[in-house]
């Protein structure tokens, strides 16, 4: 194509009072953005390809460097927004499908923010959990309806395997090829410090993490990435991924560039070739094939694992979810449309699937009618922001939440969404070993540990008012949500009362 | 037990120093010809070229004798070394008997056997009287001849130029810094020289030295005569041992000395440029008059003299030295002939920089960096280490050279556990 | 004693040691003053090497048997006993690069403004190597006998 | 204004319990003079007594007490009762004109067996057959309900002061082996009597002073199984749960009670490596039927009474012992009141039950309380 009419998304600007000429903004960019020239003796920029990752404005030694939305803007049109003039223009320039990442950006109302919590006045004390104690603890698994023990109290039950959690927070599905090594190591590690569980994502398990097994949940995706015997027998738990929130329906395709000898070998796939994931599952067209991949998978354990199935939140997932319990999976874990990717169509990403606020509600509510709610856990994704969110997730009826974009954003993501791209200036979504290095495991599992323990510690202060002292009591426990600007069919969906009722 | 040392520069602060840090019960006398507070040799054609002034010169703190417990007999020459009854005698007549005798007596200038040395302005250039001397006859626009183009010419002739003193080099050698630089190497630098006005006639040397009283002249051996109000002979430097002249101790052109610095006779030891040590390049014994050779020698053979024995890597020589702003740095073999020396080298005549790396059996064995001597000590590490530089040979003419371009293993030892406690 | 360790594995090559070096011996210990306002920028202390995608700084590593104290000609390059950090005393140093010839690490600079030698001194007063505080991804680490596993 | 059972609604309480372990059948002016002494601990909104023992002619009958708002809501209730029951006596409930106890309901009381062929039809035992008939009358007469289905067993409640209710159902004319007492402070009027505690399904009853923070969790878990929560009440919710432990699931008491004030896990985790095991899987097999917040409850069944705190004890119980008598109340002096010099007086730790069992006459050692310790 001959011009592009394209303008930039961003300005840089540079306060050449500050600006030290020390290159440190253009060493750092990997999209070429800053360059010195000699004859200005100056730092310029190409504002064209910025994509506002922030990287050259938070590593500036003087804060010379401000990033802005291009004040370039066009006529105001409610229908033709900017976004919508502009994939035009790409896509009558590419003719291509339009590449996304992170998670569905459109301003659907986020439901989280539109329920409140309760606290405890007079009729019962509040808990302070500095002073009190106050337990986060959650098993992941299936529960037996009933303990039977005998007359000198040994448990005759058989329980299922369980997965210890020291706090409902784990770390979501990201694939070694999508993150960087150096992501997966922190968040490893993180995982095995703070007693909880990662991820593997559909990547395979890199040899190195193998030590860090009893922290990870291994997946088994349509396109069987890495998956053998010590694959499943390594991990703590396996999860079915059946769907993703970003991209219901449609499977990954992680371009052969970036599948380096590393990749190659944890994936077990030739290096260099596309990694693509069909769609379906080519052996799970029905939800009795679904059965027998979870039993087949439980016979590669001897039965010692817990089998999950993780689905994207589409309009039926009720349905679905009571029929993965039905199938035999332990945990059913679910990630509304705002979860995040790697790379995902942009219109899939922001039009498909629905928010997870409703999926677990519908869901909780769906099983409980069938009597079996209590006999299997159930795992909220897809997009959790904070610690509240995770409250209202647990209080809607999940046991526990997934959380991956917030992992990302601690590990240093600025949101900038072109993961896709490979050229994530913070190391995170990038195989390129210039960039990896750029996120040191030893600062990064820190900065997660410091996440999730800072959310626990919030956890239990909303806990503690509420006058619970053990997560358990707010599974479900609807009654200490209240709805603000919400229809009453949402509040029914939600099965919550409106603010003041 | 008593320690004398004869000599008060380098070699004995090494051996001093090494000494106190150890024993600070033995005493040590510290017997010189020379007044002076112990200064820096090489500093005096810093000196006569009003670089550096007369206090800037001493090389170690005022105290430095009072803080060490050294006791200094000074401006007294020592005549004769008895080994056997372990006495040195003075030429005022008085004896000191030693436990244990080190002699730094360092170099003494060569002099050619030509008539007239005794000729007023006619200078020797290795001591700071020399220097004083030198400065005080050598006045703006006069004309100064210097015989003999090595390191010490070079530096007097720099010395002079900043005076202002019309200066001409005669060298023997088909050129200037012949025992260091090869020919591309001394062509650049003579190149530097030249431009500031210095003359250098090379391939030949002094005849005869005209002049009455006062020099006048020299007359060279090529037949040239050259006008010349002071004469200064800097051939070169040879041991100073007439000390031990009818003594038992061996010498060959210095006093032979083991890896622990120990002469031929027990409790004698020497260091310094009068020493003749083992030369690990050449696998022989060699005199390497240099600065850092005499500290290390003058330390190992003072921690010799208090019984502890310290591994010694052994000498080599190793030189840096710079005219204004062309500067060079040259260590080991920098011009071998035979053909087992490999050459890998660089020239850049619009930078005026050269870079020349001797290699044998896959050993750095010499180099000669010329304005481009950033990090030269990479390459000292490497000749002294013996690094088998296989794996980044080709690398060493890089501008960027450094740990980078050495195999992750070698660079992780030489960076970290270098100095790592295990 | 403290020295400073480099992870080379973690070293983004943004030069920000070198930064801040400049910065901690500069006369505002400044960035911004240091280097807009001082004519004479201090040479930094600290070198830097590349060959993409590996990177690392390098410092001086105040050796125990230091070859530049025993080589200096002036007496200007010391080892503090107490501290064991090795300065070099500029107005002794004349310049004369014996110590750039002998330092095995090559982390001794050549200070061309002012002729003299400019070494890392650990930046002893303001207690942390500033290379250390500021290194964006601990890169840098200020510890005693080396660096753990 | 809404009525309670589309209403939560929040109260404090007095509670208070009396047994006499050899099984003596004692009068009902002991539990009522008790529970009056903590007269300022409720607000005249609800007073209730559950007694054990009252009908030994008619022991092997479920006892049903009724209210009933009005004739049709008695004459459907009567209809659905007789196809499925065999009514031995059907009779209103004595009771008295009492100054502070105003419109009162219809109160009768019926001793019924289920009728075998009806039984035989529904392939369940008598107690699911009963259940299944009090949920049916509960949720779907409106107008009735049974707030009473034991066996030789029945509860007394009202909107009133307790020692009002006990004058008004002539409590002293009754003789039984246990007693609880409840005065109720509701933050606002109940609307009905059935709000009142005792809470009560076959043999249980249930008296609570506290709030339970995690009612919807329970009350899910408890709707799982078949259980229809119509009060909205904490007591409900609780005797439901005993209900599932005891009956459904065969738990001895002294589990039920370490589900429903479960030892924290940092407690487990210094258990003795069997106890570990038993008190992990109670967890996490039972952690929906953990009651949060404050309660200090008693539990009737048919052996007995439990009376326990939640684990980090955020309501008063004190219990004594003397001979026989066990008692256990929310002050202590309730319990001096009735029982002049006790041979000891404890205050139980959170989540520490007090069991206080008939004496059986093969004391068949069932279970060593020593090994449950947590």
């Amino acid at each position: 194509m001959s011009l592009s009419y394209l303008t930039p998304e961003f300005k840089v600007l540079r306060d050449y009072d500050k600006c030290i000429n020390c290159k440190v903004c253009m060493r750092q960019c990997s999209f070429e953005v800053h360059s010195y020239d000699e004859h200005l003796d100056k730092m310029i920029s190409n504002d064209m390809n910025c994509v506002n990752c922030q990287r050259c404005v938070v590593l500036c030694p003087t804060q010379a460097l401000t990033i802005i939305k291009h004040p370039q803007t066009f006529k105001e049109h409610a229908n033709w927004t900017y976004d919508a003039i502009r994939d035009i223009y790409r896509q009558a320039e590419t003719g291509g499908v339009l590449l996304s990442s992170m998670g569905n950006d459109r301003p659907y109302p986020v439901y989280w923010d539109k329920m409140v919590i309760n606290a405890s006045q007079v009729t019962n004390p509040s808990i302070d959990p500095l002073r009190e104690p106050m337990e986060l603890r959650v098993y992941i698994g299936r529960k037996p309806d009933k303990i039977e023990i005998d007359e000198n109290l040994n448990v005759k039950t058989k329980m299922p395997p369980q997965l210890k959690l020291e706090t409902p927070i784990m770390f979501s599905a990201m694939s070694y090829g999508s993150i960087s090594y150096n992501a997966h190591a922190a968040l490893a590690r993180a995982a095995e410090e703070l007693g909880i569980l990662y991820n593997t994502g559909e990547g395979g398990l890199h040899k190195d993490f193998r030590k860090y097994g009893k922290n990870t949940i291994v997946q088994v995706a349509s396109g069987r990435f890495g998956v053998d015997r010590e694959y499943l027998n390594t991990a703590a738990a396996i999860e079915i991924k059946i769907g993703q929130g970003a991209k219901p329906g449609i499977g990954g395709h992680l371009p052969g560039e970036k599948v380096s000898e590393d990749i190659s070998a944890t994936r077990m796939i030739p290096a260099g070739s596309d990694a693509i994931s069909p769609a379906p599952h080519h052996d799970i067209y029905s939800i009795e094939d679904l059965a027998q991949l979870i039993y087949s998978l439980k016979e590669a354990t001897d039965y010692q694992k817990p089998v999950g199935v993780k689905i994207a939140a589409v309009n039926n997932v009720a349905a679905i979810a009571s029929g993965i319990a039905r199938a035999g999976a332990d945990y059913i874990a679910i990630d509304g449309f705002r979860g995040g990717t790697g790379a995902a169509p942009k219109r899939i990403r922001d039009n498909v699937g629905i928010p997870i606020e409703f999926a677990i509600a519908a869901v909780d509510a769906r099983l409980r009618s069938e009597g079996i709610r209590h006999t299997i856990s159930l795992v909220a994704a897809g997009s959790i922001r904070n610690s509240a969110d995770i409250v209202k997730a647990i209080a809607l009826g999940a046991d526990a939440v997934y959380i991956a974009t917030a992992a990302l954003i601690a590990l240093g993501c600025h949101m900038c969404q072109k993961c896709h791209t490979g050229k994530c200036n913070w190391g995170i979504a990038t195989q390129d070993p210039n960039l990896v290095k750029r996120l040191n495991p030893e600062i990064g599992y820190k900065r997660l540990v410091n996440l999730v323990q800072a959310w626990s510690h919030e956890i239990k202060e909303m806990l503690g008012g509420m006058g619970i002292n053990d997560i358990e009591s707010l599974k479900g426990n609807r009654l200490m949500l209240r709805g603000i600007g919400m229809t009453q069919k949402e509040l029914d969906i939600l099965g919550i009362l409106a603010a003041g009722e | 037990m008593r320690i004398v040392i004869i000599g008060n520069s380098v070699a004995m602060v090494g051996a001093v120093e090494a000494i106190r840090k150890y024993d600070t019960s033995s005493e040590i006398v510290v017997i010189s010809d020379e007044t002076y507070h112990v200064y820096s040799r090489p500093l005096i054609s810093y000196y006569l070229g009003n670089l550096v002034s007369e206090n800037k010169m001493i090389y170690r703190e005022k105290d430095f004798y009072r803080k060490n417990k050294v006791e200094t007999i000074f401006g007294i020459k020592v005549v004769s070394i008895d080994e056997r009854k372990k006495e040195v005698y003075l030429e005022n007549g008085d004896s000191i008997s030693f436990d244990k005798l080190l002699i730094a007596t360092g170099g003494k200038p060569i002099i050619p056997p030509v008539e007239g040395l005794n000729k007023k302005n006619v200078h020797t250039f290795i001591k700071m009287d020399d220097a004083k001397k030198l400065k005080e006859a050598a006045k703006p626009g006069s004309k100064a001849v210097i015989v003999g183009g090595g390191l010490i010419g070079f530096k007097a002739a720099e010395g002079l130029h900043h005076l202002g003193v019309d200066v001409t080099i005669v060298e023997l050698a088909d050129r200037i810094l012949s025992t260091i630089l090869d020919t591309e190497g001394a062509s650049l630098v003579s190149q530097s020289l030249q431009n500031d006005g210095i003359k250098i006639i090379t391939g030949t040397t002094v005849d005869k030295i005209i002049g009455d009283e006062y020099v006048k002249g020299v007359l060279l051996k090529n037949g040239q005569e050259l006008e010349a109000d002071n004469l200064i002979i800097a051939i070169g430097v040879v041991p100073n041992v007439d000390v031990v002249k009818n003594t038992s101790i061996s010498i060959n052109r210095g006093i032979l000395v083991d890896n622990t610095m120990k002469t031929s006779v027990e409790d004698v030891y020497a260091a310094g440029d009068v020493a003749e040590g083992y030369d690990m390049l050449v696998e022989s014994n060699r005199v390497v008059p240099i600065w850092p050779n005499a500290y290390m020698q003058g330390e190992i053979a003072g921690l010799s003299m208090i019984g502890i024995n310290k591994s010694f890597k052994g000498i080599f020589p190793m030189n840096s030295i710079g005219y204004k702003n062309t500067n060079m740095i040259t260590a080991g073999i920098t011009n071998p002939q035979q053909e087992e020396f490999e050459i890998i080298s660089k020239i850049d005549h619009n930078r005026r920089s050269y870079k020349k790396f001797v290699v044998k059996e896959n050993r750095l064995v010499g180099f000669i960096l010329i304005n481009d001597i950033d990090r030269a000590g990479l390459f000292t590490g490497f000749i002294k280490n013996e690094t088998d530089i296989t794996p980044f040979k080709k690398y060493l003419l890089n501008d960027d050279f450094g740990f980078i371009y050495l195999p992750k293993e070698l660079r992780k030892a030489k960076m970290l556990d270098l100095e790592v406690v295990r | 004693m403290k020295k400073v360790y480099v992870k080379e594995e973690v070293c983004v090559g943004c030069r920000l040691c070198e930064v801040y070096c400049i910065t901690s011996h500069s006369k505002y210990k400044d960035v911004l003053k240091a280097f807009k306002l001082e004519t004479q920028r201090p040479t930094p202390r600290i070198v830097i090497e590349e060959n993409k995608p590996v990177s690392f700084s390098l410092q001086c590593r105040h050796c125990n048997d230091a070859p530049c104290v025993k080589s200096c000609i002036t007496g200007a390059m010391q080892k503090d006993p107490s501290t064991g950090v090795v300065i070099c005393d500029t107005d002794k140093c004349v310049g004369c690069w014996t110590c750039v010839l002998v330092c095995e690490f090559g982390a001794i600079i050549r200070d061309v403004n002012n002729k003299v030698a400019s070494k890392c001194d650990l930046c002893a007063e303001a207690g942390e190597p500033a290379c250390v505080k500021n290194c964006p991804n601990e890169a840098l680490v200020y510890s005693e006998g080396g660096i753990s596993a | 204004m809404l009525k309670e059972g589309y209403v939560r609604i929040p109260s404090g309480c007095a509670i208070s319990g009396i047994i006499d372990r050899t099984g003596r059948l004692f009068s009902g002016q002991s539990i009522a003079d008790s529970i009056a002494t903590m007269h300022d601990r409720s607000n005249g909104l609800g007073g209730g007594f559950a007694a054990y023992g009252i009908y030994p002619d008619f022991k092997d009958y479920f006892a049903f007490h009724m209210f009933y708002d009005d004739l049709i809501a008695k004459q459907e209730t009567e209809n659905i009762l007789k196809a499925n029951y065999i009514v031995a006596l059907e009779e209103k409930i004595p009771t008295r004109k009492t100054a502070h106890i105003k419109n009162a309901p219809l109160i009768y009381r019926y001793f019924a067996i289920p009728r075998p062929e009806k039984l035989k039809l529904s392939e369940l035992d008598e107690n699911e057959f009963t259940i299944k008939f009090v949920f049916n009358i509960n949720s779907n007469i409106p107008g009735a309900y049974v707030f009473s289905s034991g066996k030789n067993m029945g509860v007394f409640k009202a909107v009133g002061y307790p020692e009002d209710v006990a004058n008004f159902y002539k409590l002293e004319s009754y003789k039984g082996y246990m007693w609880l007492a409840h005065g109720r402070f509701p933050t606002n009027t109940p609307g009905w009597w059935g709000g009142a505690h005792p809470f009560n399904l076959l043999n249980i009853s249930v008296v609570h002073n506290g709030e339970l923070s995690s009612y919807d969790t329970n009350r899910k878990y408890l709707e799982e199984f078949g259980y229809i929560c119509t009060l909205q009440t904490d007591t409900e919710v609780a005797a439901y749960i005993f209900d599932l432990l005891l009956r459904r699931h065969g738990l001895p008491i002294e589990l039920a009670c370490k589900v429903v004030a479960s030892p924290l896990w940092k407690q487990v985790e210094r258990m003795s490596p069997k106890e570990k095991i038993l008190y992990t899987n109670l967890k996490i097999i039972y952690g929906r039927a953990l009651l949060n917040g404050p309660f200090s409850m008693i539990i009737a069944y048919e052996d007995g009474f439990v009376a326990i705190n939640d684990r980090i004890k955020l309501r008063p119980l004190t219990a004594a012992k003397k001979g026989d008598m066990i008692y256990v109340a929310s002050e202590e002096l309730a319990i001096r009141q009735v029982c002049k010099n006790p041979e000891s007086v404890w205050i139980p730790r959170g989540g520490e039950p007090v069991i206080a069992e008939l004496i059986r006459d093969n004391e068949k050692e069932m279970y060593s309380t020593k090994e449950v310790t947590a």
